[in-house]
C-alpha cells in the first residue's frame, strides 16, 4: 500500500503526469494572457500541448558532428531531474517526499536541467550553441546570487528557537503560525526579487539571453529537433511549475483550510497567479536584456532587493 | 591498550613508500620491475592504512608508536612518535588513495616523457613525505617530512625539463615554498624553546600554561608556514604555475594531497596545539582567508586558458572552502571541511587525470586549441563530466554534499552568533560554486564539446591502464556523493571527533590522566553535534530518478512507433546549421565565453590578472606581507 | 499510443522558418504583419522558429539569387520531416521582375519541390494566412502518409 | 516601464484588436489589385499587355484552325507584380485586376488565368493579295517610304488605334470597324511614335 501511494506520488500526482499537465497548462496560460496583454487573441491554452505532441512526431536529426550520447541523453536527464525535484516541493501542505531536500538542495537541483541544456547544446557542436552556452551560464551566474540571498532571508524569517533553517517543512509550518511571508513587510523586497528571478531561472523572456531565437537561433537548442526538443520544451514548462511552486511554498505557504485537496487547489491557483505576475507581465512590458545588462541588473538591483530583505529580517 | 600487530602499520606504511623509492632507483631502466616495485609500495601503504580503519575509525583507538621504543621518560616525550588518531588516518587514507590511483595512471602516462627512474623515486618520496606528515606525532618530524615532500614536489614540477615553464614554475615553487618551510622551522624552534619538547601531544598539553608573546609568534609562524603549504591566499599563484607545469599524475598529488598537508597542519596547529580556534578573532581570520582564497581563485580560474592552470586555481578555491568551513569551529563546519577535503582529493584528482589524458592524446592542454574531443574520447569525456559535476556541486555527486554541509554550517553559525557576516559567507560560497560550474562549462565546451579541429581526427581514447584509475576515482566520487551516511558514520564523524578530542590524543601519547592533570579546558564541544538544518537524501533522490527514468523510458517505448525517426548521417542535411553556410570550423572556445560576466567585472578581473604578474619577487613579497599581517593580527587579537 | 494526439497536433502547431532569398523585403514585412496583433497568426499556432531544425514550414521569399541559392537549398534540406515549403510572393515561384538578371538563378522549383505558392506582390496578410493554412493541411497529410 | 505595465494590464481587460480573418471573410479595400480577370471576348490580340508586362507573366499561344487562329492568352499570377500596367495599356479593357486576393495554390496551374478566343480570318474586305501577304508576311511587306513617313502593313495590323492615340500631331486616323488606316501626310512630323508603340510592329519607317 505504502509503495502504491509512493508510486502514485511519483507517477501521477505531483510527479510525472501532473507536472507535465500542469506545466503545459501554465505555459498555455502564459501564452494566452501574454497575447491578451498585447491585445491579441492568442493561441489556445492547449497550444503548448499541441507543440509538444507535434514535436514528438517530427524527425529527430542528430548533427553529424555531435557527441551523440550527450546530445540525446541531455534532454531526458534534465526532464527527469526536474520531475524528481517537483516531488520535493510542498504544494499546499501536500508533501510527496518531504524531508528529502531543502531550499538549497532545490537551488542546486534546479541547476541540473540548465546544465542539461548547456551540455546538450554544447555537444551539438554548433557555434550558435556555443554562444548560447556562454550566455546561459552568465544568466545562471546572474540569478544564483539573488536567489541564495532570498533563500537566506526566508530561512532567517522562518527561524525557530533561534535556529535558522533551509528546511521547506519548517518554512511551511512557520508560515502556518505567522501567516504567509508575503504579508511580512520585511520580506516584500525578497519576494519581488524572487519574482524577477523566476523568469531568469526558467529562461523566459526578457531574461532568455541564452535562447534568444532572433539573435543566436535559440542558442543551445539550435540543433535539436523532434522528440528531444519536445522534451526540452516540456522541461521548460515544468520549470515554470517548479519555480512558481517554490515561490508559493516560500512566500504564500501556510494557507490552510483544513482540507488537503482544497489547500492543493489554492496552491495551484497561486502558482498560476505567480506565473502571470512574474513571467507574463515581465514578458509583456520588457524587451530582452543584453547579456551584460542582465548580469548587472541581477547583481545590483535584484540582489540589492534581496539583501535589503535579508538585513531587515536579520536586524528588525 | 593492547599491543596489537596493527600498531606497526603506520610506520610500515611510511617505510613502504620510502623503501619503494630507493628500490625503484635500483631497478634502473627495467620498466616492468620498476612498475611492480612502485605499484607494490603504494598498494602496501594503502592496504596497511585500510586495515587501520577498523581499530581507529570504528573503535576509536588512538595508535601511538614510539620509534625505537623510546617512550616518554619522566613525563617528557624524548623519542619520536607516530601518533595516529582518526584525523591522521583520515588524511592518510586520502593520501594513499590518491597516490595509488595516480601511480597506476602514471605507468602509462609517464612513458611519453622519456621516463627515467627519477620519476618514481621522487614520486614515492613525495608520497612518503606526505604520509609521514599526517601520521607523525612529532613537530620536528613534521618539518622534516615537509621538506622531503617539498623538494620531491619541486623536482617533479621540473620533471619536464625541456619545458621552460616547468623550470620556471619549479624555481618559484622552491623560493616561495622555502618561505613556508622556514616559517615552520622557526615556529618549531620557538615552540621547542618554550615547551622543551617536540611531541605534539605534550606541546598541546603544556601550551595553555605557557601562552606568552613568543608562543603567539610561534603560532603565527606555524600557521603561515602550513598556510603556505596549502597554497592559501596569497600563496596561490605558485600553485597555479606548479600544478600547471608538472605532469598531471603529479598535479594530482600536489593538488589533492600536498595541499591537504597544509590543511592538516593548520588543523593540528590551531585546533590541537594552540587551541586558538575557540577565539572569535581566529575564526573570523580563518574564514576571511578562506573566503578570499575561494573567490579570488575562482575568478582567476575563469580567466585561464590552460586546462591545468584552471584546475590549479580551482584547487585553491576548494582549499578556501575547506579553510572557511574549518574556521567556523562547529562540529558541522569541521565535518563539512573534512568531507570537502576528501571530496576535493577525489574529484580534483579525477580532473587532473582527465587533463592528463587530454594531454596524452592531443599533446596540449591549451583550451583554445582543443575542441570536440568527446567524439574521440567518450570515456574521458564522461569522466570529466563526473569530475566537473562533482567539483561544481551538482547533486548527487560528492561535491554537493560537502558544500551543502558548509552552507548549513555557515548559516547556522550566522544564527548562533547573530552576525550577518556569516550569512554573507554562505553567499560567497554559493557564488563561488556557481563560478566553479561556469569555469567547468568553459572547459567542457572548449575541450570535450563544440567543434573538433581537424588535426585531432586521429586522436584515440587513452589506454585502459590510464582509464582504470580514473574510473576508480570517479566511482569514489559517486560513492562519497550518494552514501554520505556511511562516510559520515565511519570516516568523517570519527575524524571530526578527533579534531575536537585533544585530551584523548594527549592521553594516548603521554599516558592516561596526563591531559586532565595539565589542562583545564576539556575541548570545544562536549559532544560533536552533526545535526543539519536542512535535508538531503541522495539515495532516495537516485531511487526516484530511476523510477521516473523507468516511467519515461516505458512511455517512450510505447510511443516509439508514432514518433519521428531518429537520423544521423554525414551529409549536408545532418551538418551543423550555419545560417545556411556550408559547415565549417567555428568553435566557440574558452576566451569567448561568459562575455557578460567578464565585461561587468572587467575592472576587477583586469586588476587581478595584472596582480598575478608571474614575477617571483612579487609573489615573495605577497608571502612576506601575508606573514607580517598574520603576525600582527595574532598579536592584536590573540 | 500517442498516434491520435500526434496526428491531431501536427496541423495545430506549425512553426515557420523564414528564408529571405534576395527578396525586396515587401513580402517579409507582410509576413511579420501576419504575426502582429491585428492578424495574430499565433492564435492558429503559428510561431516563427529561430532555426530550421525546429521548423515545420519553410517560407521562402525573394527570387533565388546566385549568392543565396546554396544557402537556401541547404537550409531547406536541414528541416526535419515532415516539412512543407511555401513560396511567399511571386519571386521564388518565377523570379518575377528579376527574371533574367545576371545574379538571379531562380526560380526555387529548379532546386526543391514547392508545396504551396502564395501569389501576390506582396501578398496580403490574409492571403498569407490562407497559404499557411493550406500548408498545415499538407503537413497533416504528410504525417498521415508516413504510416 | 510603468506606462507599458499600464498598457499591458489594460490590454488584458479590453477587447483584442485581432481580426477574425480565416473565420470571418474579409474584403480587400477598394482599388486593391488582386487576381487578374481576362475578358477574352474583348481581346484584339494587340499583345500590348505582353510587351509592357515587367514580370513577364503574360504569354500567348495560338492554334491555327479552319475558322481562324485560336488564341490563348495566359496570365501566370506567380510571376505577376500586380502593377496594373497591362490593364492600363489594354485599349479594349480586356484585362482587369480584381479585389480577389486568395491566390494560393498547391500546383502551378492554379495560379494561371487564361482566356481563349478565336481570331477569325478576315472574310470581307481582305483582298487575295493581302491573304497571301498574311501567310508570307516576311516575303512581301510594304517598303519604307523614302520621305521617312510611316507606312502601314495591313496584313499585320489589327487596327488597335493605339498609333492614332499616341500620335502627337494627330496625323493618323484609324477606323477599327472599317479596318482603315489613313495618314495625313501634311500633319505628320515623322517622329516615329506610331512605329514605337505599335504592338504588332506593322508600321514601318
Amino acid at each position: 500500500m505504502e509503495i502504491l501511494i509512493k508510486a502514485v506520488y511519483i507517477l501521477i500526482f505531483p510527479g510525472l503526469l501532473f507536472a507535465t499537465v500542469f506545466g503545459l497548462w501554465l505555459a498555455g496560460i502564459d501564452r494566452k494572457l501574454l497575447a491578451r496583454m498585447q491585445k491579441r487573441v492568442g493561441p489556445p491554452v492547449l497550444q503548448p500541448t499541441y507543440d509538444f505532441f507535434k514535436l514528438l512526431g517530427k524527425e529527430t536529426i542528430i548533427p553529424a558532428n555531435a557527441a551523440k550520447v550527450t546530445f540525446l541523453a541531455a534532454p531526458y536527464v534534465g526532464l527527469i531531474s526536474l520531475v524528481v525535484t517537483a516531488l520535493f516541493i510542498p504544494i499546499g501542505g501536500l508533501q510527496a517526499f518531504g524531508g528529502m531536500a531543502d531550499t538549497v538542495v532545490i537551488l542546486y537541483l534546479m541547476a541540473i536541467p540548465s546544465l542539461a541544456i548547456i551540455f546538450g547544446g554544447s555537444a551539438s557542436g554548433s557555434p550558435f550553441a556555443g554562444v548560447g552556452v556562454s550566455r546561459s551560464m552568465v544568466s545562471i551566474m546572474s540569478y544564483e546570487l539573488p536567489l541564495i540571498l532570498v533563500l537566506l532571508a526566508v530561512g532567517r524569517a522562518a527561524a525557530y528557537g533561534g535556529y535558522t533553517t533551509f528546511s521547506l517543512e519548517q518554512i511551511t509550518v512557520i508560515q502556518q503560525l505567522t501567516g504567509p511571508f508575503l504579508l511580512d513587510w520585511r520580506l516584500i523586497p525578497a519576494a519581488v526579487a524572487m519574482l524577477l528571478v523566476i523568469p531568469c531561472e526558467v529562461g523566459a523572456h526578457p531574461f532568455d539571453v541564452g535562447e534568444a531565437e532572433t539573435e543566436i537561433c535559440e542558442g543551445p537548442l539550435v540543433e535539436y529537433s523532434g522528440a528531444p526538443l519536445a522534451v526540452f520544451k516540456l522541461s521548460h514548462c515544468i520549470k515554470m511549475f517548479i519555480m512558481t511552486a517554490l515561490f508559493t511554498a516560500l512566500f504564500l505557504g501556510g494557507v490552510t483550510t483544513g482540507m488537503l485537496w482544497l489547500d492543493v487547489i489554492i496552491a495551484l491557483v497561486f502558482c498560476t497567479i505567480v506565473t502571470v505576475v512574474s513571467m507574463t507581465l515581465t514578458h509583456a512590458v520588457m524587451a530582452r536584456f543584453r547579456v551584460e545588462q542582465l548580469f548587472k541588473f541581477f547583481w545590483t538591483v535584484v540582489s540589492g532587493l534581496a539583501l535589503v530583505s535579508l538585513i531587515l529580517v536579520w536586524y528588525v | 591498550m593492547t599491543y596489537d600487530v596493527y600498531m606497526h602499520f603506520p610506520v610500515l606504511a611510511i617505510m613502504a613508500l620510502f623503501v619503494g623509492a630507493f628500490l625503484v632507483t635500483l631497478s634502473g631502466k627495467r620498466e616492468v620491475l620498476r612498475n611492480i616495485i612502485a605499484g607494490a609500495a603504494v598498494l602496501i601503504a594503502l592496504t596497511l592504512l585500510a586495515l587501520l580503519i577498523k581499530p581507529v575509525m570504528v573503535d576509536g583507538e588512538i595508535i601511538t608508536y614510539w620509534m625505537g621504543n623510546w617512550e616518554p621518560v619522566n613525563g617528557y616525550a624524548i623519542g619520536i612518535a607516530l601518533e595516529v588518531d582518526a584525523l591522521s588516518l583520515f588524511f592518510g587514507l586520502l593520501v594513499a588513495i590518491a597516490v595509488a590511483c595516480s601511480c597506476f595512471y602514471s605507468f602509462q602516462y609517464i612513458r611519453q616523457d622519456d621516463a627515467r627512474g627519477g620519476y618514481f623515486t621522487l614520486y614515492l618520496m613525495l608520497a612518503g613525505g606526505v604520509m609521514g606528515i599526517v601520521l607523525s606525532g612529532d613537530l620536528f618530524n613534521i618539518y622534516v617530512m615537509l621538506e622531503v615532500m617539498t623538494f620531491a614536489a619541486v623536482g617533479l614540477t621540473a620533471f619536464r625539463t625541456w619545458n621552460p615553464n616547468a623550470r620556471e614554475a619549479a624555481f618559484k615553487y622552491l623560493v616561495v615554498g622555502s618561505i613556508g618551510s622556514s616559517c615552520v622551522l622557526l615556529g618549531t624552534a620557538l615552540v621547542y624553546a618554550q615547551c622543551h619538547t617536540l611531541n605534539l601531544a605534550q606541546i598541546s598539553a603544556l601550551i595553555p600554561g605557557r601562552m606568552n608573546p613568543t608562543m603567539v609568534l610561534a603560532f603565527a609562524l606555524l600557521f603561515t608556514g602550513f598556510g603556505c603549504k596549502s597554497f592559501m591566499f596569497p600563496f596561490h599563484p605558485i600553485a597555479a604555475d606548479a600544478h600547471g607545469a608538472a605532469p598531471s599524475s603529479v598535479s594530482v598529488l600536489i593538488s589533492g594531497v600536498f595541499t591537504k598537508t597544509g590543511v592538516y597542519g593548520i588543523i593540528r596547529v590551531s585546533y590541537f596545539l594552540f587551541r586558538s580556534m575557540g577565539l572569535t578573532s581566529m575564526q573570523t581570520g580563518l574564514v576571511f582567508i578562506g573566503c578570499v582564497s575561494m573567490f579570488v581563485c575562482v575568478t582567476m580560474a575563469l580567466n585561464q586558458h590552460d586546462f591545468k592552470r584552471l584546475l590549479a586555481f580551482h584547487s585553491i578555491s576548494q582549499i578556501g572552502y575547506i579553510l572557511t568551513s574549518l574556521g567556523l569551529c562547529t562540529a558541522l563546519g569541521i565535518a563539512g571541511g573534512l568531507y570537502h577535503a576528501i571530496n576535493h582529493t577525489l574529484f580534483k584528482g579525477l580532473l587532473f587525470l582527465t587533463a592528463g589524458a587530454v594531454l596524452y592524446a592531443t599533446g596540449t592542454t591549451y583550451l583554445e586549441k582543443l575542441g570536440g574531443l568527446a567524439r574521440k574520447m567518450p570515456q574521458t569525456a564522461a569522466l570529466f563530466l563526473i569530475g566537473a559535476f562533482s567539483i561544481s556541486g551538482i547533486p548527487p555527486f560528492n561535491g554537493f554534499y560537502s558544500k551543502w554541509m558548509i552552507y548549513q554550517a555557515t548559516f547556522e553559525k550566522a544564527s548562533e552568533t547573530g552576525s550577518i557576516g556569516y550569512a554573507l559567507v554562505t553567499v560567497v560560497c554559493v557564488v563561488t560554486s556557481v563560478l566553479t560550474l561556469a569555469s567547468f562549462i568553459k572547459v567542457g565546451q572548449s575541450v570535450f564539446f563544440g567543434q573538433m579541429p581537424l588535426e585531432y581526427e586521429n586522436v584515440k581514447e587513452t589506454p585502459l591502464s590510464m582509464r582504470i584509475p580514473m574510473w576508480i576515482m570517479a566511482a569514489l566520487c559517486v560513492f562519497t556523493g550518494v552514501a554520505p551516511n556511511i562516510m559520515i558514520n565511519y570516516v568523517i564523524g570519527p575524524a571530526t571527533g578527533a579534531v575536537l578530542n585533544f585530551p584523548g590524543y594527549i592521553d594516548a601519547a603521554m599516558g592516561e590522566g596526563y591531559a586532565a592533570a595539565t589542562i583545564t579546558d576539556t575541548g570545544y564541544l562536549a559532544e560533536p553535534r552533526l545535526l543539519t538544518i536542512g535535508a538531503w537524501n541522495p539515495v532516495n533522490w537516485l531511487l526516484l530518478f530511476v523510477v521516473v527514468l523507468a516511467a519515461v523510458f516505458l512511455v517512450s517505448i510505447l510511443g516509439k512507433r508514432d514518433r519521428g525517426e531518429v537520423n544521423c548521417a554525414p551529409d549536408s542535411k545532418h551538418a551543423v546549421f550555419f545560417g545556411g553556410e556550408e559547415s565549417q570550423y567555428s568553435h566557440v572556445a574558452s576566451g569567448d565565453l561568459f562575455w557578460g560576466f567578464k565585461h561587468n567585472l572587467r575592472g576587477y578581473l583586469g586588476f587581478m590578472s595584472k596582480a598575478h604578474s608571474g614575477v617571483t619577487n612579487d609573489y615573495v613579497l605577497w608571502g612576506v606581507t601575508a606573514l607580517a599581517v598574520i603576525i600582527l593580527y595574532c598579536f592584536a587579537f590573540m | 499510443m500517442f498516434k491520435k494526439l500526434i496526428d491531431n497536433s501536427a496541423a495545430k502547431s506549425p512553426w515557420l522558418f523564414h528564408i529571405n532569398a534576395g527578396s525586396c523585403n515587401g513580402c517579409d514585412i507582410e509576413l511579420v504583419a501576419v504575426l502582429t496583433p491585428r492578424y495574430d497568426a499565433e492564435r492558429l499556432g503559428f510561431k516563427l522558429a529561430g532555426t530550421p531544425r525546429h521548423a515545420d514550414i519553410v517560407v521562402v521569399s525573394g527570387p533565388i539569387t546566385a549568392q543565396s541559392k546554396d544557402r537556401v537549398v541547404r537550409t531547406i534540406e536541414q528541416v526535419p520531416d515532415p516539412k512543407v515549403v511555401v513560396t511567399l510572393g511571386s519571386c521564388p515561384r518565377s523570379c518575377n521582375v528579376f527574371k533574367g538578371s545576371y545574379s538571379v538563378v531562380g526560380p526555387l522549383d529548379k532546386y526543391v519541390d514547392i508545396d504551396v505558392s502564395i501569389a501576390g506582390c506582396a501578398p496580403k496578410p490574409e492571403a498569407i494566412i490562407d497559404g499557411l493554412a493550406l500548408a498545415t493541411q499538407i503537413l497533416k497529410e504528410k504525417r498521415g502518409a508516413k504510416e | 516601464m510603468i506606462p507599458f505595465l499600464r498598457e499591458a494590464v489594460s490590454g488584458l481587460f479590453s477587447k483584442p484588436s485581432t481580426e477574425g480573418y480565416p473565420f470571418v471573410p474579409k474584403e480587400a479595400p477598394a482599388g486593391y489589385r488582386g487576381r487578374i480577370v481576362f475578358h477574352a471576348d474583348q481581346c484584339i490580340s494587340c499583345g500590348m499587355c505582353e510587351r509592357v508586362c515587367a514580370g513577364g507573366a503574360i504569354s500567348t499561344t495560338s492554334v491555327e484552325t479552319e475558322e481562324g487562329q485560336l488564341i490563348t492568352r495566359k496570365f501566370f499570377l506567380g510571376s505577376c507584380t500586380f502593377c496594373n500596367t497591362c490593364a492600363d495599356f489594354c485599349v479594349k479593357h480586356a484585362i482587369e485586376l480584381t479585389q480577389d486576393y486568395h491566390m494560393v495554390a498547391r500546383c502551378e496551374d492554379d495560379l494561371v488565368v487564361t482566356g481563349t478566343y478565336l481570331k477569325k480570318k478576315p472574310v470581307k474586305k481582305a483582298p487575295p493579295a493581302a491573304c497571301g501577304q498574311a501567310e508570307e508576311p516576311a516575303a512581301e511587306g510594304p517598303k519604307p517610304r523614302e520621305d521617312g513617313l510611316p507606312v502601314q502593313d495591313p496584313a499585320k495590323c489589327v487596327y488597335c488605334t493605339l498609333c492614332a492615340k499616341k500620335c502627337p500631331a494627330g496625323a493618323l486616323t484609324v477606323d477599327r470597324a472599317a479596318k482603315t488606316w489613313t495618314l495625313d501626310e501634311d500633319k505628320c512630323i515623322a517622329c516615329g511614335t506610331c512605329h514605337d508603340v505599335c504592338p504588332k510592329k506593322c508600321i514601318i519607317m
